[in-house]
């Protein structure tokens, strides 16, 4: 199988509110990065381009059709999208080179949330005749999978408090971060609950932006001329959509992909965890079996900023960067998707 | 440098402008048990599951994949949803069948749906937004005026839509999946239908259909079922931007090049010669002849006479036939149409077609367009290995 | 270049779907109509409620049905302290993971509780219903606290 | 006793989502403009085509259009359909004609309204003009403009059509 790597990416800052930015505007300077870290001109000057959006954040069938002005997609490019996270438009993008119909791809993922309620509107994710029509919204459902955690003794309130505490303060680090500062675990465990077990500093912020990437193979790579990752391993697995038939403890499918992609072949140095509440960093550093060697979410994770379709790309996006700037020597990042982390993927990446 | 990989199984519901004798899941389901039956395989053969749908909004369920994992036997699996507007049917055979292509997955199921009955499609298609700077006339109102630059520049006479009309109808009658059963339409009646998007007829839109397509796709070592494989051929995507100055919207560039590029992989260097058939994405009239041209299969201005001629006619015995299904003109579930063009075209070079099967066709194309005619999707199956 | 000013409006997106159910959701909502709650028997014979069209292990079209009680214990819970519009209950509520008497697994609704306080884990609650139902899964109005459940 | 109710089969799903939309900073850009009665467009940097309604990048080069150009509300149509049936959420009563329509100084069509017209005389490369609301009815809408008219010039040749200057075909 061919041998595939990142060579560039960029991700905006996560704001709470991008305003006056639509679509189109999000994800240019994004492109514009990741061309010019690689000395590209446009889209035309890679072999495929894939992206992740969802309509319904913004409220607007065929959002991504307006991605396509971002592009300068003249003379016609060969481009595809999936309405999921850009991590998944990243697997499309693998599959085309690997059976050799492109050397290059760009991928990217945008999402404007703010317009709507965030958790309201994902709430008609769920399954139309039984839970849909109920507006049981992703906190609440978060809520009730804590509280099972807790219940179990698995996770504490003080286990939740310290993931955010170290979220926030290796926000501080980051320019892109939304949600950042030094906070003890007293000061969180002391703010009142929002969906009780979750205080508010337990939930990810609702964030707009875009992220891009550029991968290619490793010979593409190398032409370039630019530093790279290797993608050796990458996997996605999906389970049951009713979360009560699923156990919410734990996440089966993060495991099976975690053990697809052979995370367990090597010391695991950096994990960038897509962890939308602070329990769930927990359960899923669990079922990816890292340990206190590898360093989790240096960057802050979701819990500091959270561009819903494009923070799975973003989490591989870290997971690069830190290879190429020489902090780590193989990663490991992971997607979900999906009520409760339905949908999970793990990629693990490599130094050149 | 693709692993060669073929389709062992399809499965289609009945299309219907309703079908509430099923949920959203059991709409998808008898296309997928259909699939699986074709093909002699289990859920438990199965190594990914790719899915497919236009706006979720046609539903108003976001994300449905989520919901459908179940249904679908995904649990455990790998799972892809495409999104590429009208197209997405025809990109979602492509994206599923690069993922046995990839030499990744040895066997996966594809499957893309609409339940358009859910709420009304002009509505889903073009939901109201603030500050739109663009008038809402419907699709008809955005491609009516590209038909009717069509017809001034090639001089093609005002019966052609109706024509492939007539004849598409015609082909339906011979599928019993198809949703327009219509065997005894007659030219009179079509040009007798209420006038919609001048020059654009009610009879020669397409309908608004529930439905499902699935296929079983399997690489070359792990072929199964009773009945002929299609090889794939050929698969080509193209997007353009829907709107850029000096852009060819009667015959866009996208297009031209997606089957310049699908026609390369497959060997093929004249179309209507090479191909013994052809599944194209007409939800108009009037885009048989446009895309005739559009596709190579008649000079540029010369698409309509073919039409004429009844060289795309299954009934008038053509040398072409295009849409033997009844093609889109007679069913339209909006996020299936690419799918059932690539699987009917698949269909034929299995020999397995029915009363709409092309005597002896061993190599034909399925095709798929979406947006503003922007985005494009095509492949090539056939008898042979190739 | 002109600045411009910020122009932002709210609008509504949204439509009454028509659903067909399907026998099984059909099932089971005809079910509510009448005040009783079926499940349908899973390919390991567990009893799901609501229940699913398809078995979640394999798959296989399912159609077994059984009735369950109305009662049952609360596996998990969380306190909803300010309803978002959406919500159907408008003061502070939970939500339920409950498994009801006869069932292998929970549903989730609205819980109806004085306080957080007043809710444990593994409580027994049962449904209270609708005052007109009409077959619709809001045809159970909530769970409730069942009398001297609360420590 | 009543009759027995039939099996439920099927339900209503009301699905409302509240959104509160911002348009873009190209989009607002030309909104504003609009208020005050002027067509602009914005031309992209590289390839120098005029776009209108200006979306925030040249979609042919894939770069932000920034520059502003006062356009013409006199324009050309490219083509069009008369319309007969009606549409979800549009007012207007059929037949109506719906015609692309170039502005002078402009490089793209926008679909709008053509009126006080002969539906059947309508054609390619006439000439047109817009008819505005009262400067007091003006707001951040294309609706500003009623709809357009004919206008008495002679039609413009189609392969012309999306390139004339802004002032038509004198210039």
């Amino acid at each position: 199988m061919r041998e595939i790597a990142v060579v560039a990416y960029s991700q905006s800052p996560c704001v709470a509110d991008a305003g006056a930015t639509n679509e189109v505007e999000l994800i240019m300077p994004q492109l514009q990065a990741v061309y010019s870290q690689l000395g590209l001109a446009s889209a035309q000057d890679v072999d495929f381009v894939c992206s992740g959006s969802c309509d319904y954040l913004q409220g607007a069938a065929f959002a991504f059709v307006a991605g396509v002005d971002a592009l300068g997609a003249v003379p016609p490019i060969k481009e595809s999208h999936v309405e999921m996270d850009a991590a998944w438009a990243l697997y499309e993008a693998i599959l085309k080179i690997r059976m050799g119909h492109a050397d290059s791809a760009l991928i990217y993922g945008f999402g404007k949330s703010s317009p709507g309620e965030l958790p309201i509107v994902l709430s008609q994710r769920l399954d139309p005749y039984y839970l849909a029509p109920l507006w049981l919204d992703t906190v609440s459902l978060a809520a009730l999978q804590a509280r099972l955690l807790l219940d179990q003794d698995l996770v504490s309130e003080r286990d939740m408090a310290a993931v955010v505490a170290r979220s926030r303060r290796n926000a501080m680090d980051n320019p892109l971060a939304q949600l950042a500062g030094e906070f003890s675990i007293e000061e969180l465990l002391a703010e009142e609950h929002f969906v009780a077990p979750l205080r508010r500093a337990d939930c990810c912020p609702v964030s707009d932006g875009a992220a891009a990437m550029v991968i290619a193979t490793v010979e593409q790579a190398r032409a370039w001329g630019a530093p790279y990752a290797r993608i050796t391993g990458i996997d996605q697995r999906i389970e049951n959509h009713n979360p009560c038939l699923r156990d919410l403890t734990d996440s089966v499918s993060t495991r099976q992909a975690a053990a697809a992609a052979g995370v367990h072949r090597g010391p695991v140095d950096v994990a960038e965890i897509y962890a939308p509440f602070s329990h769930q960093e927990i359960l899923l550093t669990r079922a990816l079996g890292l340990d206190d060697s590898t360093l989790v979410n240096p960057g802050g994770g979701v819990l500091a900023g959270n561009l819903m379709m494009a923070s799975g790309l973003s989490r591989v996006g870290e997971v690069f960067r830190r290879i190429v700037d020489g902090k780590a020597g193989r990663g490991v990042a992971h997607a979900t998707s999906g009520p409760c982390l339905q949908h999970n993927l793990v990629a693990v990446l490599e130094g050149a | 440098m693709a692993e060669r990989a073929a389709v062992v199984g399809i499965g289609q519901t009945r299309y219907k402008t309703r079908r509430n004798d099923v949920s959203i899941a059991g709409l998808l389901r008898e296309a997928v048990d259909r699939a699986l039956e074709d093909a002699d395989v289990s859920f438990a053969d199965i190594d990914a599951v790719i899915i497919g749908k236009a706006p979720d909004m046609f539903e108003g369920v976001i994300m449905p994949e989520s919901y459908l994992a179940d249904a679908l036997g995904a649990m455990g699996k790998p799972m892809l949803r495409v999104h590429t507007a009208g197209s997405v049917g025809g990109s979602t055979a492509i994206v599923a069948a690069s993922h046995v292509q990839s030499g990744t997955f040895k066997r996966v199921l594809t499957v893309t749906f609409e339940k358009q009955s859910e709420s009304n499609a002009m509505w889903a298609l073009s939901t109201p937004q603030p500050f739109s700077v663009h008038l809402n006339a419907g699709a008809g109102g955005y491609f009516a005026p590209i038909i009717r630059e069509y017809i001034r520049r090639s001089g093609a006479p005002d019966d052609v839509g109706i024509k492939v009309a007539v004849k598409d109808r015609r082909h339906g009658a011979r599928n019993p999946l198809a949703h327009l059963q219509l065997p005894d339409i007659t030219e009179q009646e079509v040009r007798d239908s209420m006038m919609l998007w001048d020059p654009l007829r009610f009879l020669e839109a397409c309908p608004s259909s529930d439905g499902a397509c699935a296929m079983v796709i399997a690489a070359e070592d792990s072929i199964t079922g009773s009945k002929p494989p299609a090889w794939i051929r050929g698969v080509a995507m193209r997007s353009e931007p829907t709107m850029y100055a000096g852009r060819e919207e009667v015959n866009p560039q996208a297009g031209r090049d997606c089957a310049a590029d699908v026609y390369a992989q497959a060997g093929i260097t004249n179309p209507r010669r090479d191909l013994d058939c052809a599944e194209i994405y007409v939800p108009f009239s009037w885009y048989e002849p446009m895309w005739l041209e559009n596709l190579g299969f008649a000079a540029e201005g010369e698409g309509w006479k073919l039409t004429l001629e009844g060289a795309t006619s299954l009934d008038a015995g053509g040398d072409i036939p295009w849409n033997c299904s009844g093609g889109v003109l007679s069913s339209n579930p909006i996020g299936a149409s690419g799918m059932i063009r690539f699987a009917e075209a698949a269909r034929q070079v299995r020999g397995d077609a029915g009363a709409h099967q092309v005597d002896g066709a061993r190599l034909a194309m399925g095709h798929a367009y979406g947006g503003g005619a922007q985005f494009f999707a095509m492949w090539i199956v056939g008898a042979d290995k190739g | 270049m002109v600045a411009a000013e910020l122009l932002s409006q709210h609008f509504e997106l949204g439509f009454t779907y028509t659903r067909s159910t399907g026998p099984v959701v059909g099932k089971f909502l005809t079910g509510l109509r009448e005040g009783r709650v079926y499940g349908v028997r899973g390919s390991d014979g567990r009893v799901l409620v609501p229940p699913a069209e398809y078995d979640p292990l394999t798959g296989a079209a399912l159609g077994e049905f059984v009735e369950v009680g109305q009662q049952g214990r609360l596996l998990s819970w969380c306190w909803v302290s300010e309803p978002r519009e959406a919500h159907h209950l408008q003061q502070p509520f939970a939500w339920a993971m409950v498994q009801l008497d006869g069932a292998d697994v929970a549903m989730i609704h609205y819980l109806e509780a004085p306080s957080a306080e007043a809710i444990r884990s593994g409580a027994r609650v049962g449904i209270s219903w609708a005052a007109e139902r009409e077959g619709f899964i809001t045809d159970i109005r909530c769970f409730t606290l069942l009398e001297g459940a609360a420590p | 006793m009543s009759e027995p109710l039939a099996d439920v089969t099927g339900i209503k799903a009301p699905v409302y989502l509240k959104y509160r939309f911002t348009a873009g900073s190209a989009p607002a850009r030309f909104l504003c403009r609009l208020k005050e009665g002027v067509l602009t467009g914005q031309r992209c940097p590289r390839c120098s085509n005029v776009y209108i309604p200006p979306r925030g990048s040249c979609p042919a080069c894939g770069v932000p259009t920034e520059d502003e150009v006062v356009l013409s509300d006199k324009g050309t149509i490219q083509s069009f359909t008369i319309v007969s049936i009606p549409i979800p959420g549009n007012p207007i009563q059929p037949p109506y004609v719906v015609a692309n329509i170039v502005p002078d100084g402009a490089n793209i069509s926008f679909i709008h309204l053509l009126s006080e017209c002969v539906n059947e005389e309508v054609h390619i490369g006439q000439r047109v003009q817009a008819l505005w609301k009262p400067a007091e009815e003006w707001g951040h809408a294309m609706d500003n403009i009623r709809y357009f008219r004919p206008l008495d010039e002679p039609d413009v040749p189609v392969e012309r059509i999306g390139k004339l200057p802004v002032t038509g075909l004198e210039g």
